[in-house]
């Protein structure tokens, strides 16, 4: 076990899995010669070579393309968004073609790729560079859709993604990439589907996924230091599928739900776990599922604003106490 | 159009029939100049069938013909090899033909049968076959130009010398992913061979009301590396001769190429579209029906006496019969089995999946 | 009030908001010299001419775009989608650029744009033409997202729309084109945000929008006839905002409520209609809130897998018994 | 490129300066070139403080900075009416001082707070100012292109004789949004004037690896109707004629153009990336600072004796107090109030909109 951020966790599944199949290869704005954006995709141009390590113009929906074709012919695009508020110009490639061409050829292509970037909101780059994209995607039957919150998840699922036969969403934290945490020697995966529980406690369950896992974390401790309340949060790690099983073994222990994403408050993934919670746990409830999200507007620049956009500690534990009747 | 009315004389007079016998039979092989022809026949009659199936309500959903292009298909999908790849937009039936899709595996296909080239799933407009690399088969205009993109791109990857060969409309040539596309394309010299077939109209639409540019084929200008020719896709031959031009280039020289076959549709756009009316005059179809490419090819080769008119009805009445046995097969073909609803949409393992996914059923 | 198509009463709504502000345009492709793919604009070339009623390229990024741009100068474009499969394409002018510019510009541009056109199955176009595409707008702040189900409120509707002074997302059902109903010959708007009881009934509440609400109508009459049981059936035409209270007040009379809706089953209409009804019902909740759905696939073409794809009268009643606990 | 070299000789020699003199100043007022250069300069000065102010952690996100462009932003503004329309993406705090918004209201913004000129909503890349028709300020590359040609559709709509300006970067023109837009203002004859700033590089890529065209403007082939040149955007006097030519077109026969000003940024693309280091060499950027816009306009006005070498020290000085108040404005100006956060999400009514929105605050 050795310390990795984020950000190298990535690099090295993207290195491991290069190594490992030379059908698999890496696409996307500045991700080879300046070593991505986020530097994410660093030292990969020199151990791989041009057309496996590709600079693309900047053009999102003509090479998310470009990976579907080279996908159905068999090879393992990456392909990286440098963030996913631009990949909502790619959308029509990874929603009317990607996830449909398998069952539109009648099981002949399949597409074997993974379009990943940083999603959310980071510091103050205003509306159009600070949206949670999950809900988009997880409501699109063909896709699969990966948000990690650790530099271990993040690898492992990767990993995944990358051996996946069908095409993965994978939404990173613009803000994850500098955060430290244990990274095996060897080799490991982390399957596609199944939730973590990050935290164990019988006092009520908070599901989350991606950056706001660590506020869940923070909010927990909080509440076992202040109110003896000891939380169980479950991070999802992977929102399409929903590992539902896991959320409701919890909250038949814990009869208290309480979902927390940065996302915008409608029609989002905590809306989902709620439907699933109730339908599945209904008996077990002592009170409504409750729910911290983004507030609902776009994301203003000023850092005030900012601030109270996102879900923080404090929200969150305003949230699990109002959900536990303590006031 | 210039090009239009120096193409519709041509052709015509006994003089020019001489002067191009040779240049223009390409020195192909009496039985290939045949296989061309009856190609573009059991296109045809494949259609005509398939709109009478369509009449019938044997057929749904949207069914786009292309009765009268079938020299563009014809022409350049056999200037191609067995393990280069096709790809194509909705309008799609041709190329799947002659591409060597089976025919009853079409029918069955648009008539949404188990037995269909895509297993019932996908219908007129997505039509594959992996096993002869045809690659659909795609309903959003312009989708599939990246894509192809990147069928060169994997090709060029593995260090191969084969194409991809990519048709679009005339319609398509202002959407962002056809310059996102040809941009990559030549910029990474791609093997591919972009073939718009300018039909004249995007649905009811002239495409002189849309595009900012009078011979589509003249947007190869913005991208350097992209060899571009302008074709007379109502001539079979012309059509292969200036492919197999484009299929050198991007064997050879990895070089991409932009062709505008000049062609025309002479039903509607769909099946819901009249074959003439408030876009387009009766006697503009007809007088591009006085075009023919069918008839004008069979002509020739029965002036050139490569082909006797006994011959041609022979022709003819097999690919009806093709037709026929496989509008039966499709009649007969099982419909898809509802117990695998979930089966096609995720080719991998899906955690707990379907079973959860309704739970109120 | 004399019967009209669903078709008749948009194009009476367009050709009434163009006479009536000159400002309105409308721009789409086929929509001027063809009447429109589904002939919704039928005549407006000649009453309006070429500058108000225009025929647009295949370029849907491109003319969205540009009715953002004529909307800031105070224009109030119509840009109509053939349908709204294809607007994936445009989602970054409607949701990068008409949903955050107001707010982006500190309040000086408003963006005054209907985005319209058919969504939903139709029959037999096969995945790429068959979505619904609701849940990816309504999880949007900065827009407002419609879906009608009649005449009479596709008309009223539409002209509040066009009245409106922020971007809204008007989405039509590709198969009620040819419905007939009662269109009043006077004026009249439909406000944006507000459901409509479309059946009164006190045994469960049925909660739909668009084509399935006839769908749900249908169910309804055959379980007072079978079962005795008088469902109250809810219309929300408006899924963003949610009018929550008239659900709610009904829940709390009913006790027992369901969701239909055509799209996929996950982070939807359905899935946030759940959240609210729980947390504002949860103590007038005698079983867990039901729902019908889409199937989780794409749109198979093959009719007689799109018919269990898509909610039928028989899913709907089978989920009306269930939550109603009448086996 | 042949156009830099050319360019970075000229105006080196004496005899060219004697020679261009008279066709160069273009008949302008002294003052209307002296405010030409107090533009540059204070555009020159106010990024300076603001990378200033962003070290010191007062302004945040990202920060593109102009340093090395002046003259492109200060030439075409300069050529249009105050009725006219700019739009602009991401780079663009000169674009907004040149066309007039107050240097404090923009400072202000950068520094989120209520009195910006986008009420600290937007920041450094989405300033807006309605009262001078600034039109931002867009992150997302080539989305504001169409929105151009949409605002040139109002005016012919309108049927005004106003026109819109459109700055863009080199790589945006591989987008599919430029092509589209092209497309449709040159089909509809749009009083649109898009002037690509090639500053050479997106991000660290260099236009040349990722454009399949050596000279961006050529792209202008592509759409019929679309005039075109290529600018030296690095001397603001040609800047300034080349947009009077094309604004003359637009305004007078609506014809769009497209402008391509070879410029170069001497800083980094953003706060985050030097000046120079993988893509580029330090020589590189020393080379093109040899070349400095605002010093060999300066150097010509006190040449031609049209300004003092005092009267320089004056202009610099007074843009050096305007940006160092517009900073103590700035600092003054208090954060936006959050008990308003819901007022600009919608400019109408929005019914039960933020009370349940988030019931669990
Ligand atoms: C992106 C997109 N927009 C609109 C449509 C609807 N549509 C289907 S075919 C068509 C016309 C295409 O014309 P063209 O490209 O010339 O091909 P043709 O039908 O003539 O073969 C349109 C607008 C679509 N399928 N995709
Ligand atoms: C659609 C989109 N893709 C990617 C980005 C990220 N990005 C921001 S600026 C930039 C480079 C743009 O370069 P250029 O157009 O030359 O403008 P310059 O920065 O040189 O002024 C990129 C890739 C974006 N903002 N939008
Ligand atoms: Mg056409
Ligand atoms: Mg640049």
């Amino acid at each position: 076990m050795a310390l990795a951020t984020y950000r190298d966790a990535l690099n090295q599944a993207l290195r491991e899995e290069m190594s490992r199949d030379e059908d698999v290869f890496l696409i996307g704005e500045e991700v080879a010669e300046y070593d991505g954006a986020y530097k994410v995709s660093k030292g990969l141009l020199d151990e791989f070579g041009e057309w496996r390590v590709r600079d693309a113009p900047i053009a999102e929906l003509g090479f998310a393309g470009l990976g579907v074709g080279a996908a159905m012919t068999g090879l393992r695009p990456i392909v990286e968004f440098m963030t996913w508020n631009f990949a909502l110009l790619a959308m029509d490639q990874i929603i009317n073609s990607a996830a449909k061409l398998y069952q539109m050829s009648g099981g002949q292509y399949n597409v074997p790729i993974v379009f990943r970037g940083p999603g959310g909101a980071a510091l103050m780059l205003a509306s159009q560079h600070s949206q949670s994209p999950e809900p988009w995607y997880a409501y699109v039957p063909g896709l699969k859709v990966c948000s990690p919150a650790t530099p271990y998840d993040a690898k492992g699922l990767l990993k995944s993604a990358v051996r996946d036969n069908d095409p993965v969403v994978f939404i990173e934290g613009e803000l994850l990439y500098n955060i430290k945490g244990e990274v095996p020697d060897e080799e490991y995966l982390v399957p596609i589907g199944a939730a973590d529980v990050k935290r164990a406690g019988d006092g009520l369950t908070i599901v989350s996924y991606g950056k706001m896992v660590h506020t869940a974390l923070d909010a927990a401790e909080k509440l076992a230091a202040e109110d003896g309340l000891e939380a169980e949060v479950i991070d999802l790690r992977t929102v399409r599928p929903l590992d539902i099983a896991t959320v409701v073994t919890s909250v038949r222990k814990t009869n208290r739900a309480l979902v927390v994403e940065e996302g915008w408050p409608v029609a989002n993934i905590g809306a989902q776990l709620v439907d699933d919670i109730q339908r599945e746990a209904f008996d077990s409830l002592d009170a409504p599922v409750a729910r911290v999200t983004g507030l609902d507007v776009p994301m203003p620049y000023a850092r005030n604003l900012e601030k109270i956009v996102v879900p923080s500690v404090e929200t969150v534990l305003r949230a699990a106490r109002q959900v536990s009747y303590i006031s | 159009m210039a090009t239009r009315q120096s193409r519709t004389q041509e052709g015509e007079t006994g003089t020019d029939r001489e002067a191009e016998r040779k240049p223009d039979f390409l020195g192909l092989e009496p039985e290939n100049l045949k296989s061309l022809l009856r190609l573009m026949i059991l296109a045809r009659r494949f259609e005509e069938k398939a709109a009478e199936s369509y009449q019938l309500g044997k057929i749904g959903g949207f069914l786009h013909l292309y009765i009268g292009q079938e020299a563009v298909a014809a022409g350049a999908i056999t200037a191609l090899r067995e393990d280069d790849f096709v790809i194509s937009a909705y309008r799609e039936h041709a190329q799947a033909l002659v591409r060597g899709v089976a025919a009853r595996a079409v029918m069955a296909e648009l008539y949404g049968r188990a037995d269909g080239c895509s297993k019932g799933m996908g219908g007129s407009m997505h039509l594959y076959d992996r096993s002869v690399n045809f690659m659909g088969g795609h309903g959003i205009v312009g989708s599939h130009l990246p894509i192809a993109a990147g069928v060169g791109y994997a090709i060029r990857y593995r260090k191969q010398d084969r194409v991809c060969l990519c048709f679009l409309g005339d319609a398509a040539v202002n959407i962002g992913a056809f310059h996102e596309a040809l941009n990559m394309a030549a910029k990474w010299e791609l093997p591919v061979i972009y073939i718009i077939e300018n039909n004249e109209y995007g649905m009811g639409t002239g495409i002189d009301r849309t595009a900012a540019i009078s011979d589509l084929v003249d947007r190869a200008c913005a991208f350097e590396g992209m060899a571009s020719e302008q074709v007379d896709g109502m001539d079979v031959l012309k059509m292969r001769a200036a492919t197999e031009r484009a299929v050198r280039l991007a064997r050879e020289e990895h070089r991409p190429s932009l062709l505008e076959a000049i062609t025309y549709r002479y039903m509607g756009h769909s099946m819901a579209d009249p074959s003439h009316g408030t876009y387009r005059s009766r006697e503009e179809v007809e007088r591009w029906r006085g075009d023919d490419p069918i008839v004008s090819f069979s002509d020739r080769l029965i002036a050139t006496g490569l082909m006797t008119g006994q011959g041609y009805e022979e022709m003819d009445q097999a690919a009806i019969e093709e037709v026929e046995e496989a509008a039966e097969f499709a009649e007969a073909s099982p419909r898809p089995d509802e117990s695998h609803i979930y089966d096609l949409v995720y080719s991998d393992e899906y955690p707990h999946g379907a079973d959860r996914r309704d739970s109120w059923r």
